[in-house]
């Protein structure tokens, strides 16, 4: 496990990020805990926290009874009283146990109190599929909370947002849900060593291009650069955008790439209806109704509690190659050669 | 704070049962009766004003409770929190969230405790540690964990002080809140308010084991069972408590049995209880019992009686027409307090 | 309150329609049960089963502690078991403590046991704001619900629907939730004698129009049909339809209405971002691209806890006048003239 | 239904130790050891299956605690049904599901008893009222409530039996549970599989008070503990305690005390547990423990035991074959089973 704060670039991977965001944050801050279920003598139920029980004692890496509702209200609790928790809940799935203490608490208090009580609260949990855990462990609920005001909802879907997202996570006096999509703790790669905290406010081009904006958050970017390539190598040209905060939307970064490509492919691991994704699609028809050349596509899973067979699993879940049929629909039959001149504005007006 | 509370040792030896109170405890005793007589007749008041479509909402009184908020309260310090229910009315006024802020409140006015976006059942008052106001049942309870936790992790020696109902016994919250805060040792106090009906619902109809002292006890936690209509015996019982807390003993569950003598909000029409059982609760009326043991034991009298009322009125009548007057928040500010601002505007 | 069977269309309200409902259900099945905390000797927060207790005895119209969770899910396990359970949650916003029992146990259960355990349940709750009860009284999550594969959703707005709803829904061999807002229930109207039960495959037209159509359901259709009435006097036709099933959504109701019309407004009292109405919004860009003159309206609620203070709410939730604004921002500035020929397909093919 | 099951009439007066079993017991006795050696066997076997890649997602076995599902099994008839959680293999075998069935199923097969759709976390099979496979912590228990409520409805005596871990009792769930079961007197039986773990927590870092029976009976049910290694004693309180339910006296509620040897998943590297605990535990192995006794009070021998594993291991192999052999759902019928169809389709 890599833990050193080595100053050049190199290779870790997205799980130990995420434990170097927390190690720092502990030391960083005294108000700073941990508290979850199998946080700490267990290492965290993806091995995330592993080692910072020994570092910082159970007092701040805190392992909690399963009763998701009572620890999340008393992160709840303690943030009001000045502390600044993180807690952990296992994944998405077991978070509804908790959601009425996230809506009507911590989204709502600052309100409600009319500005007297901010909730400066980090949530953090696994979501998606894809390792055939079956119906009920496997959801992609993050669209439900990014439904709810009060709240900011962060889907670090790189090695470097997992290492940086954490702190500015942090410094918000609201509270913050960071969803770690399970499918990406193995994922390794380089940590940037210049890269600083993460702009919560915005969304990042990963990709850029000219014929269509994919755009995506989460365990779906890989799947989302994957179709680039594979799109590229057709002579399309994709853009891909990670929009990592899922609360507030970016919406300046989402119309002007759809302003310059005309076309667009949502992917999100969520049921395809009430998906985040509908939500996308449908600032951009707000948004970009006279640029738009087709309409939106949305790639998402298919409405069935997620089946255990692997085949099953696969056909439910977006793939790489249903973005490519996606994105190739939306572009039209004839191959798009890269330097046909656009009309800007292709839609007549009602 | 509040102007009833008038800081003391906490008596080491106490009997319980508030009879043998010292005389030299006689202007305490009026202090405490001067509170709930604040709380009833604010509470009467906002009856009519309900009435005229003054205030809306859903409103719950806790009218026949009073002893419960005012003696509690009288175990507490500055330092301490409390968090509470939709029925919060006297909570607030015994912590000291001035009846101003809490009938501007009802109001829907920017005065209010809340800027009237909380209205009856969202009081909220920072400064006096009064968090709310918490109208899904039992929903406080883990709040009040973590502020207990908060001080339990930083060393502070402070109680949280959390109602809740009978029937917040029955939710999931209250099993999971009290085995985290037996578990952790956390400083919390647990007062139940068993009225004996969650709505329409009677105790021994939603609960398996209605001894729920004995119930909290099996969490590893003092638990006692308080008449809650002796103010005196709730003093003193959450004065034990909050001592044994404040001493390290962890978690106190307090059961106060009491009764409300209203329907459960304004649109009830109590049709689930008996008349006669109401008639027999209103013979043990906190206020009268403790009207009529100040006039045996302490010589309060009639005129004395007659100066509360009045001051009592004032200061009520003072509270609805400052609520009256107060500004609304603009419709322009609605989006306002959803989120921190990075500057606060104005 | 009215409780005959009297074969004439008579006066009743929306609660009494739903009172009969119940009765009827009660009478018709043995294995038919009402559960929820206070339906019994309270009747109902709502006052909706007032008198049942009477008539079918503590056994079938069961009070239940405050329980939100183990009653649902025992609502769940007497469906297994061969009842048919209506339980009754007060509101929506306590519906947050019994969701993993519907999403993981109630929607689930048919699929993960590969067709064995099919969950003849039907849900009840009231939904929505509007009566100054504040933050955590004044949800509208029904669009949550209809999110989940597995799950019928019903939102009855007329007091036919509240009176013929519930049968077919019984009927169902699958989990069916009733969304009942709370606004509706001192509805009075008249009761055709002839209605029989609901088609719940198919959204209604609740009133024919030309120039825009006006998409919305349960608690806002009355603002709809308001709003209609204030177009129509201003020379703008509209149509409104009254999608009564939100889970599954009536495509071809809504694509044929907007083949015909050509502009669109969503109305639904979720919060803007990931509501119901993004959901509808999405596919109408989807199936009508190419019918589509003009953006599609959404008219929601404004994304902010709801506010007590009466102006604030108001603010905070649809109303007519917004319908009406939509509308128009739909149909553009010119008045539009009622005998003008259309062009079908407005839009340029990309 | 499962092989190891003659029926036979509950013992009125019951030890509770086991070990003064009569000696016509022997093949009874015989059939337990059959049947945990046969849960012993699968689980081992399908750890290979994992390390090969045949099996896949979470899987949890129950290695070290076969007498708990193996014992319950026994006093449960035909008609009664069964609620059970991830961990239950054991419960499923024992409870007759086909070795076949279950097999197929963590292949994801067509075969499977839930046709591939579930995997190892969620068998079911309607046919034996065998409810699952519930992958929620706690969300099993108000499931079962239901099933003993529509028994409780319809006058039938049936018992529901519900299965969850020492961690579930933590959660809401359980004391929603408790407490609708008490009040309503529902016929349920709640086993609690105290394996002292949820997954890497202690027993005594998750609740405040670790003796669970004592908890339950808060509730005022009828509450034993029972050592869970020993099958016999097991089969004695769960015989008794389904009678009581039968007799109409309402839940009952046995702590089973028991250990995994195992890891709490596939995933686990079990870092949390000492190894000379687990050491311990293993000297009670309940089919060690069994043997034991049998070669000592019914004199099994080594040729008894050496038919009996490859009978086991024959079915297992064959289990294995015909999984493997077994077709996959085709992808056409991925939204199948979301609803019901109107008219079942092929
Ligand atoms: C989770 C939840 N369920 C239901 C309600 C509706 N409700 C409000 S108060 C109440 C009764 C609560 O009774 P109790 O806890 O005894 O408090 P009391 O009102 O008697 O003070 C109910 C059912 C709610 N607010 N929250
Ligand atoms: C509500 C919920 N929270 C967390 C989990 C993750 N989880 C699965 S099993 C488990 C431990 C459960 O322990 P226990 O109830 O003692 O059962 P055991 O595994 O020991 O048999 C945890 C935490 C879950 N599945 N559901
Ligand atoms: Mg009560
Ligand atoms: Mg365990």
């Amino acid at each position: 496990m890599v833990a050193t704060s080595d100053p050049a670039e190199r290779k870790t991977t997205y799980r130990e990020a995420m434990r170097e965001a927390l190690r720092d944050a502990l030391r960083a801050d005294d108000r700073v805990f941990l508290m979850g279920e199998d946080v700490g003598r267990y290492g965290g139920c993806f091995g995330v926290s592993l080692g910072l029980l020994e570092e910082f004692g159970p007092d701040r890496v805190r392992d909690a009874p399963l009763s998701e509702s009572a620890f999340v209200g008393a992160g709840i609790g303690a943030a009001l009283a000045g502390m600044r928790p993180i807690v952990e809940i296992m994944t998405v799935n077991f978070s509804l146990l908790a959601l009425d203490q996230i809506l009507n608490n911590a989204a709502t208090l600052l309100h409600m109190s009319g500005g007297q009580l901010a909730v400066p609260i980090v949530i953090r949990m696994t979501t998606g599929a894809g390792r055939q855990l079956a119906a009920q462990h496997s959801h992609s609920l993050e669209g439900w909370y990014a439904h709810i005001p009060g709240l900011r909802v962060l889907a670090p879907a790189t090695i470097a947002d997992a290492r940086h997202m954490l702190a500015p996570a942090l410094a918000d006096p609201d509270p913050v849900l960071i969803f770690e999509h399970g499918g990406l703790y193995n994922t390794s790669g380089d940590l940037p060593a210049d890269a600083g905290p993460v702009d919560l406010d915005h969304a990042s081009i990963r990709r850029p291009g000219t014929d269509i904006s994919v755009i995506t958050y989460g365990g779906s970017l890989p799947k989302a650069l994957a179709a680039a390539d594979e799109l590229a190598s057709g002579g399309i040209s994709a853009e891909v955008i990670d929009l990592r905060t899922l609360r507030p939307l970016d919406d300046a970064t989402i119309t002007g790439s759809v302003a310059r490509t005309h076309r667009a492919v949502v992917v999100d691991e969520g049921w395809r209806t009430g998906s985040l994704a509908a939500e996308i699609s449908a600032r951009i028809t707000e948004q970009n109704f006279y640029d738009l050349d087709a309409p939106v596509e949305r790639v998402c899973s298919a409405e069935v509690p997620m089946p255990y067979a692997r085949r099953l699993e696969e056909a439910a879940l977006p793939q790489v190659a249903g973005i490519v049929a996606a994105a190739r629909r939306a572009v039209g039959p004839a191959p798009f050669t890269v330097d046909e001149e656009r009309a800007p504005n292709g839609r007549r007006a009602g | 704070m509040s102007t009833t509370r008038t800081p003391r040792k906490p008596k080491t030896k106490a009997t319980g049962k508030g009879k043998a109170q010292p005389k030299q405890l006689t202007a305490h005793q009026l202090a405490l009766l001067a509170s709930m007589l604040r709380v009833r007749r604010f509470e009467e008041r906002c009856v009519e004003l309900y009435s005229a479509a003054r205030i809306r909402g859903f409103m719950h009184l806790c009218i026949g409770e009073e002893a419960v908020a005012v003696g509690v309260n009288e175990a507490l310090t500055e330092d301490d929190a409390v968090v509470s229910t939709y029925r919060e009315h006297g909570h607030a006024l015994a912590r000291g969230v001035p009846a101003d802020a809490v009938m501007a409140e009802m109001f829907g006015k920017v005065t209010g405790c809340s800027r009237g976006r909380g209205g009856s059942m969202h009081l909220f008052d920072a400064e006096r540690r009064f968090y709310g106001g918490n109208a899904i049942v039992g929903g406080g309870l883990p709040l009040a964990a973590g502020l207990a936790l908060a001080d339990r992790m930083t060393g502070r020696s402070r109680v949280t002080c959390c109602f809740f109902g009978d029937g917040a016994f029955a939710e999931g919250e209250f099993h999971e809140t009290a085995n985290l805060a037996a578990l952790w040792g956390l400083p919390l106090l647990f007062v139940c308010e068993n009225n004996l009906y969650a709505m329409g619902t009677a105790l021994d109809r939603a609960q398996a084991q209605t001894d729920l002292a004995m119930r909290a006890a099996s969490y590893g936690m003092v638990s006692w069972a308080v008449d809650g209509m002796d103010v005196l015996a709730v003093e003193d019982a959450a004065r034990r408590a909050a001592e044994g807390i404040r001493a390290g003993t962890g978690p106190h569950f307090l059961e106060m049995r009491t009764y409300r003598f209203r329907a459960h909000s304004m649109y009830d029409p109590d049709r689930y209880r008996d008349k006669a059982e109401i008639e027999q609760w209103k013979e043990r009326d906190p206020i009268d019992r403790l009207v009529r043991r100040l006039r045996e034991q302490a010589g309060l009298t009639d005129r004395t009686l007659t100066d509360l009322e009045s001051r009592t009125g004032a200061e009520i009548d003072a509270a609805v027409e400052r609520a009256d007057r107060a500004a609304e928040e603009p419709v322009a500010d609605l989006l306002r307090y959803v989120t921190s601002p990075a500057e606060e505007a104005s």
